[in-house]
């Protein structure tokens, strides 16, 4: 292998945070037209390792080299005039511009006529580019305003665009979790698009999904704690080993704690009556047991969110009833939701389920807070001992609980939004990707949690990304489509179906 | 499989840690201590009795006025009307302390609760800007405050009793600056330990995901302006015991000097972070360096030019940037 | 503390804003009476900015930095702020002299350190300008006005507004057709007239309660086209509003002359001080009292600026009541 | 292959259209225009709409116009600009002893513009640097600025006010163009210009994009230190030019010339649709914004509002025009 030399490699690579080694003498390379899979849990260091390579932390100590020559890399503009490019695992488009703006942001020299840049000419490659890609959205849309699958796939074409048009020989593009808000057909196609790519460019490829991880990769290489652990040929890896390089142990034989599954109580304790939302899902009913983990399956646009969000609080439906143990609730409140017992993890955890700006044991404690008052005031001592208690619970690393959650992984950052939500202790939980970005290990743990506190009375309705998991946590499924309901199917631990079954209702 | 202890994480050791680690409160009272040896070593008078009494006094008011403003901030809002509220308080507050004498002091707080809750009530329903919203409102208590009295009002030499309850003392301390203190002391609490102080430190931090955690944004941001309302009051009520007199533009210059005490504390603008103990900290530093200048003889046509670049000295030397990723 | 009680007493001259010509001339009257008997140095000048706090905080400080061994000067931020003033200056066994207004009830022979407190006759400054104002017209005494209002609630302004009311009532042929508020400052006077000027084009005069708006006025006044055929009037007798006289664009001011209460407010201070006046001594009429304002008009002011701007007027600080018209009751 | 992911929208072309004006960013502030109009037109039975008076509005918001527009590309970065009042005085100083005046003999005339916008922009090339190189906060910076430049601008008047003396320049400013405030036509001038900064360079995308997300431009590649400095220097520049227009029409400089203008301003670029937190609005809205600040207050006086309650009034109409037409949707937080 040694014949190739390296596109780019790093030697020796330390980076300290305040009070934690991320990277710790890290070596690491990537070689021309590779696709290079990277794991390893959350906070091993992978986003820091990807952000030093386009020159947004600056190492500690360690050398950089590209195509032989050491370099240093002021930023990510340097970077990108080196050809290197990266797709952020937090999303990077700025919600005030448009599309087409996004896309060539720093790079609208290209787009002038008469020394201005023409919007018209932005446009028109925008559009180009976003056909390719089979994403249909104006280009004159402000992002705001658009689906995150949406947001993904307008990140990809950037990258995309800089990846050609940098005139690099061999461009390096970074992909730091891209797939967890895509759906498998969008996975299907950013695949197709990300193996053409790689006749002229190398790709690092970051994911928690290691069927993807190895579906893509030529080469796959595991990080535990800021240190290079361990290294695959694509050929020669499988799920296992890498589970076992990245945990540190063998994974249980089953992936959704299938054995934990209980019969769901009789009584009912979530009521949806004709419920309908003009435009995004017809008159709609379902009941929901006690202690019952029910998936909600279909496509993008097929009105599951909607009804999820209604449920919720944060929409309000034209028409219909919900019934929590009987009693009507008011609907398009998330205050009488809550009130109620109705708690939602977000998909978007930067702009719906965190403050980032606040410390780890105020995220967790925000919903209890009222419990722990004592008199007039809360006890600071109450709210150490519960943060403490479901940082470990969910597994959160983080240097302590006064940390800033900007400064946390993504994983980590997820970790957190599920610890405060099942804190919460809500009677009806409904979980938008729930496991978005978190390691193998760590995913475990949660359904491990979420199956505790369903025996415990706890309902669930979750909608996933991937089918598997829907099918392995559920109970029960409900099938939409079109937004209706195409079907309802029963889930028990011995007789799950297969995606196959569940797909024919959804498309 | 393993629960994952919080010390299992490696941690750096030695100085770095050490100075990354320190609370920025203790970088500014380092920053607070080199100004007064400066200031001590250019006259020993600024650390005479007398003087530290006029820093005392001249800290009071606009620690009171910075305590309300700081909660509005901290939602992510700014409260204009602090000067409204301030020429409000004051003037109900001398015209009738001659009437009703004591009950004069909860009326006076009444008013500024009032007036805060007015706010806020605007501010929410009517869904506009705090800055617009505020504005306005500030306009409209000026002119309430021309309707009562065109005129300054002088405390009439029989009600200067009520006043010096203020100006009075208690074991050597100027009474006024125990209601400092107390305020201090309440609304310290009230941001650190009750729901109340963390739901309004979280709306500044992410509006969209405390109302999705079930908060009433709203009440607690009016609650915030209720309380900005109570600051403004209680520095109204000490202003005008101290100077004897209340007049409608009495309270005008501390619209931008709360704002300012507020973030040269640290607080930043934006919301979320810092709060009422980086408030007495800018309150402080901004008046050591008021009378600083005229203690150390600096001439008055230089004063503006020194107070501009002190400011920008003394925030560029304490302010926190680890916690912010961005600075606005 | 103790070595600063032997030097010589530091003299504080405390007006409001540094950017106000009227103020500034205060601050040359007072160095002019400190080089007169050669202590220029010990001169200190503060400024209130508007904030009443700031006036006290900044003259304790003042106290606090020559341990007490000062004398002041002082125009009050507003008139009520003389109660705390004095009781701190009182207290720390100061020398002072206020001007302006000051609360009826408070008496300055209950303090023996408030050497002296002067103000002028603001109704009778309002009431001559006016009647100047009235006599430009066309036919004289009879026409339409609008006034520019300075700080309301202001206790100046209050008085000068009240004496053009008189004015008013003394010759019903003139009407009052608008009056806005200004606040004192020249480019609000400039913004307010040019919108009155579109409901009012076919006033006779304008009434301004000092002169930095009565300038901004002229202006308006020129970009309409008026400027010289509709004459202006205002307060406070400064440099630009003489000259404004002379080039016949405005009509009148009246001149308490800023360098004379800059320069022999720090002189009474300064005696009583050393013990050349003894204030206890003064008789009661003579503690506040109401001094000459000198009124300006054409026929006077070309006189005043050869006499007094152009030329460096010859005070004599030594003649502490010269100037005294009339006790204030 | 099948497009995979849509978007959901209106395709009526009639119902898009409206949607769109809606969804425009002017929509609001013109409403509110409109809707000051229409009180103070009714109030004073047409006086407000008569020639005369709109040529005063008109020539009234222009200096307006030129300092909302320096505050508005501040807050666009999500910064905000208190230095407006300062450096307005100081650059107003030396116009005044560049202008034919008293107190010197320099007489430069219109030559004096382009000098005093640089050393406008000078100053704000030294907030900017403040703030972005010792990375405190903007309104730190540039509330230092506000009293160094304050202070300066006294010491070097001496507190006194120069006469300008040079009417052909203030027979100029005050000049019409076919009916037209020639003052308004500059300030419409600068608006273009602008526009045209802000929409068609990169400079102007990297603005939005700094007040979008900081974090995210300087990610995407954006040298946010640079793009905050220049944008406080075109905002010193144009504080400048407000300088030098309301020198040569008041003829005379102060340092309190621009007392009490920040406010204004600052309101001037909320109601005109601007953003506070950054990343949405134009000259456009600030001209608007400054049409309609400059409108109330005219409006007040032609109908003869009491003084006292003028504050009142003021407060009550700006409250209810901003609460009708401010658009919600696009501003997430109102904060
Ligand atoms: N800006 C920062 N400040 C302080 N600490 C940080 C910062 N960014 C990351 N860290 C820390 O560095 C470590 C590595 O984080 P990194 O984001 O690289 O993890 P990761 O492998 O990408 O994890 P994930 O799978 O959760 O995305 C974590 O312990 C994290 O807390
Ligand atoms: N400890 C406290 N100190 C001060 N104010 C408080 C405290 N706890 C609650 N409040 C405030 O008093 C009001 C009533 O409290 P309560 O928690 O019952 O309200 P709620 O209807 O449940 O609203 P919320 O959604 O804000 O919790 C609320 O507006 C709340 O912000
Ligand atoms: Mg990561
Ligand atoms: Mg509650």
């Amino acid at each position: 292998m040694s014949e190739i030399s390296p596109v780019l490699e790093i030697k020796g690579l330390v980076k300290c945070f305040p009070g934690v080694v991320a990277l710790d003498d890290v070596d690491f390379h990537v070689d021309p037209n590779e696709i290079l899979g990277l794991v390893g849990e959350n906070g091993a260091g992978k986003s820091t390792l990807m952000k030093v390579l386009i020159g947004l932390y600056k190492p500690d100590s360690g050398s950089y080299l590209i195509n032989g020559k050491s370099v240093t890399m002021e930023g990510p503009l340097q970077a990108v005039e080196r050809g290197i490019g990266m797709v952020f695992q937090e999303g990077c488009l700025i919600p005030n511009m448009t599309v087409a703006e996004n896309l060539f942001l720093c790079h609208e020299a290209k787009f002038k006529r008469n020394g201005f840049i023409n919007t018209g000419l932005l446009h028109s490659e925008a559009e180009k580019l976003l056909g390719e890609l089979s994403v249909d959205v104006n280009p004159g849309a402000y992002v705001r305003d658009i689906s995150p699958a949406c947001k993904q796939m307008v990140e990809i074409a950037r990258l995309l665009w800089l990846s050609r048009d940098s005139g690099i020989k061999n461009p390096v593009l970074i992909l730091d979790e891209p797939t967890t808000v895509l759906l498998d057909d969008e996975i299907q196609v950013l695949f197709s698009v990300l193996k053409s790519v790689k006749q002229n460019a190398s790709i690092i490829f970051i994911s928690h999904r290691l069927e993807e991880i190895l579906q893509l990769s030529d080469r796959i290489v595991v990080f535990k704690d800021g240190k290079f652990s361990a290294e695959f040929t694509g050929d020669n890896a499988t799920i296992e080993k890498i589970e076992e390089n990245m945990v540190g142990h063998e994974m249980a034989e089953e992936h959704y704690r299938e054995s934990e599954q209980k019969e769901p109580a009789d009584d009912v304790i979530l009521e949806v009556r004709e419920m309908s939302m003009e435009g995004y899902f017809d008159p709609i009913s379902f009941f929901l047991h006690r202690g019952e983990i029910l998936s909600f399956v279909g496509a993008l646009g097929s009105g599951k969110e909607e009804v999820c969000r209604c449920i919720a609080g944060i929409q309000k439906p034209d028409k219909g009833h919900i019934l929590i143990n009987g009693r009507e609730i008011r609907l398009g409140s998330t205050k009488a939701a809550i009130k109620d017992g109705v708690g939602y993890i977000p998909i978007d955890r930067r702009q719906e389920g965190l403050a980032l700006q606040l410390d780890v044991a105020s995220n967790i404690n925000f919903l209890i807070l009222k419990k722990m008052i004592k008199g007039f005031l809360i006890s600071p001592v109450t709210e150490k001992e519960s943060a403490e208690k479901w940082i470990s619970n969910c597994q959160v690393k983080t240097p302590g609980i006064k940390t800033h959650c900007s400064k946390l992984s993504g994983g980590n950052q997820q970790k957190v939004v599920i610890a405060k939500w099942l804190a919460a202790n809500v009677k009806v939980l409904i979980l938008d990707h729930p496991t978005r970005g978190i390691d193998v290990g760590t995913k475990d743990e949660i359904y491990h949690r979420i199956r505790e506190l369903a025996e415990e009375g706890m309902a669930v309705i979750l909608m996933s990304d991937r089918i598997e998991e829907d099918i392995g946590l559920c109970n029960r499924m409900i099938m939409m489509k079109d937004g209706k309901i195409t079907k309802e199917m029963n889930c028990p631990p011995d007789n799950k179906p297969t995606p196959l079954n569940v797909i024919e209702y959804i498309v | 499989m393993a629960d994952v202890k919080i010390s299992d994480i490696k941690k750096v050791g030695g100085i770095r840690r050490l100075v990354s680690d320190l609370p920025t409160i203790y970088i500014s009272l380092f920053i607070l201590l080199v100004l007064v040896v400066v200031l001590y070593i250019g006259n020993h008078s600024f650390l005479s009795k007398y003087n530290l009494k006029v820093l005392a006094d001249g800290t009071t008011i606009l620690l009171c006025v910075g305590l309300g403003q700081v909660f509005v901030i901290l939602t992510g809002g700014i409260d204009l009307s602090v000067g409204g509220v301030m020429s409000l308080v004051a003037v109900v507050f001398l015209s009738t302390v001659e009437h009703i004498g004591f009950a004069a002091f909860p009326l006076a707080l009444a008013v500024g609760a009032v007036a805060g809750l007015i706010n806020g009530i605007v501010y929410t329903k009517l869904r506009i800007p705090s800055f617009i919203c505020t504005l306005g409102t500030n306009g409209i208590f000026v002119s309430i405050t021309y309707l009562i009295t065109a005129a300054p009002i002088s405390a009439p030499g029989k009600v200067h009793h009520y006043l010096d309850i203020v100006n009075g003392k208690i074991g050597g301390f100027n009474n006024g600056w125990l209601l400092a203190v107390a305020l201090f002391a309440i609304f310290f609490v009230i941001q650190r330990y009750t729901y109340l102080g963390k739901k309004i430190v979280a709306i500044g931090s992410n509006e969209l995901m405390t109302k999705l955690s079930g908060i009433d944004v709203n009440s607690s941001k009016m609650l915030a302006f209720m309380l900005s309302g109570i600051g403004s009051a209680v520095a109204a009520v000490i202003l005008s015991s101290y100077l004897y007199s209340a007049y409608p533009t009495i309270g005008e210059v501390y619209i931008l000097e709360s704002i300012a005490v507020v973030v040269v504390g640290g607080t930043a603008l934006t919301g979320g972070s810092g709060g009422i103990v980086n408030t007495l900290v800018g309150a402080v530093i901004m008046s050591i360096l008021k009378n600083g200048m005229t203690v150390i003889g600096i001439d008055v046509y230089a004063q503006q030019t020194f107070l501009g670049v002190l400011i920008i000295l003394a925030v560029a030397a304490s302010f926190d940037r680890k916690k912010l990723s961005f600075i606005k | 503390g103790q070595q600063e009680a032997e030097k010589p007493v530091t003299m504080c001259t405390a007006i409001k804003f540094l950017d106000n010509p009227y103020h500034i001339d205060w601050i040359a009257g007072g160095e002019g009476f400190a080089e007169s008997i050669g202590m220029k140095d010990m001169i200190v000048n503060q400024a209130s900015q508007g904030s009443s706090e700031k006036q006290l905080n900044d003259i304790k400080a003042l106290i606090a930095k020559t341990g007490g061994n000062v004398i002041c000067n002082i125009d009050p931020n507003q008139a009520p702020d003389v109660v705390p003033l004095a009781k701190a200056l009182e207290d720390a066994g100061v020398y002072f002299v206020t001007w302006w207004n000051k609360p009826d009830d408070i008496k300055v022979w209950d303090y023996d350190h408030w050497v002296c407190h002067v103000t002028f006759d603001g109704v009778s400054a309002g009431k001559f300008i006016a009647n100047s104002l009235f006599d430009t017209f066309e036919t004289p005494g009879k026409g339409k006005i609008v006034a520019l209002e300075g700080q309301l609630a202001n206790s100046a302004f209050i008085e000068r507004w009240e004496g053009l009311q008189q004015a008013l009532a003394e010759n019903p042929g003139v009407e009052l057709v608008a009056y806005e508020p200004a606040e004192w400052d020249r480019t609000k006077a400039f913004d307010k007239l040019s919108s009155m000027l579109v409901a009012h084009p076919d006033i006779d005069g304008v009434w301004a309660a000092n002169d930095n708006m009565a300038l901004g006025a002229i202006e308006a006044l020129r970009a309409a086209g008026l400027a010289g055929k509709v004459k202006v009037c205002g307060v406070d007798g400064t440099e630009e509003m003489i000259r404004a006289i002379v080039a016949g664009e405005a009509c009148a001011t009246a001149a308490p002359d800023a360098k004379w209460q800059g320069g022999i407010g720090l002189s009474m201070a300064y005696a009583a001080k050393n013990g050349e006046l003894d204030v206890a001594s003064i008789p009661k009429e003579k503690r506040q009292w109401y001094a000459t304002m000198v009124n300006i008009d054409s026929s006077n002011a070309q006189e005043w600026v050869e006499t007094v701007i152009e030329a460096t007027p010859e005070y004599d600080w030594n003649d502490h009541f010269g100037r005294f018209l009339k006790t204030i009751k | 292959m099948e497009k995979i992911i849509k978007t959901t929208g209106n395709q009526n072309p009639f119902g898009y259209r409206i949607k769109k004006l809606r969804s425009s960013n002017y929509f609001g502030p013109v409403t509110a225009l409109v809707f000051v109009a229409l009180l103070f037109t009714i109030g004073t039975k047409g006086a407000f709409l008569s020639i005369d008076n709109i040529q005063v509005i008109l020539n009234l918001a222009s200096v307006a116009t030129i300092m909302a527009i320096g505050s508005t590309i501040v807050i666009l970065l999500g910064c905000i600009d208190l230095s407006a009042e300062g450096v307005l005085a100081f650059t107003a100083i030396l116009c005044g002893y560049l202008l034919k005046n008293t107190r010197n003999a320099y007489d430069l005339g219109i030559a004096a513009l382009p000098l005093v916008m640089v050393i406008g922009a000078g100053l704000g090339l030294i907030n900017g640097i403040i703030t972005t190189k010792l990375r405190i906060p903007s309104f730190i910076a540039t509330l230092g600025m506000m009293y160094t430049a304050m202070g300066i601008s006294i010491i070097m008047s001496g507190g006194a006010t120069i006469p300008v003396r040079d009417s052909e320049l203030q027979t100029f400013v005050n000049g019409r163009i076919a009916g037209i405030p020639t003052l308004f036509l500059i300030s419409v001038a600068v608006v273009i210009v602008i526009n045209i900064v802000l929409k068609s360079t990169r400079f102007g995308k990297s603005v939005y994009a700094v007040g979008g997300d900081e974090v995210l431009a300087r990610q995407a590649g954006i040298n946010v230190d640079r793009t905050k400095i220049i944008v406080l220097a075109i905002s010193g520049a144009l504080y400048g030019m407000a300088a030098f227009f309301m020198v040569t029409r008041l003829q005379a400089a102060n340092p309190q010339i621009s007392k009490g203008m920040l406010f204004p301003s600052i309101t001037a670029v909320v109601v005109g649709g601007s953003s506070m937190s950054g990343g949405i609005g134009n000259a456009t809205n600030a001209i608007i914004g400054a049409l309609i600040v400059t409108g109330l207050n005219n409006g007040m006086v032609l109908m003869q509002i009491n003084p006292f309650i003028q504050g009142a009034v003021n407060g009550v109409v700006l409250i209810a025009a901003v609460a009708a037409t401010m658009d919600r949707k696009k501003i997430g937080n109102i904060k």
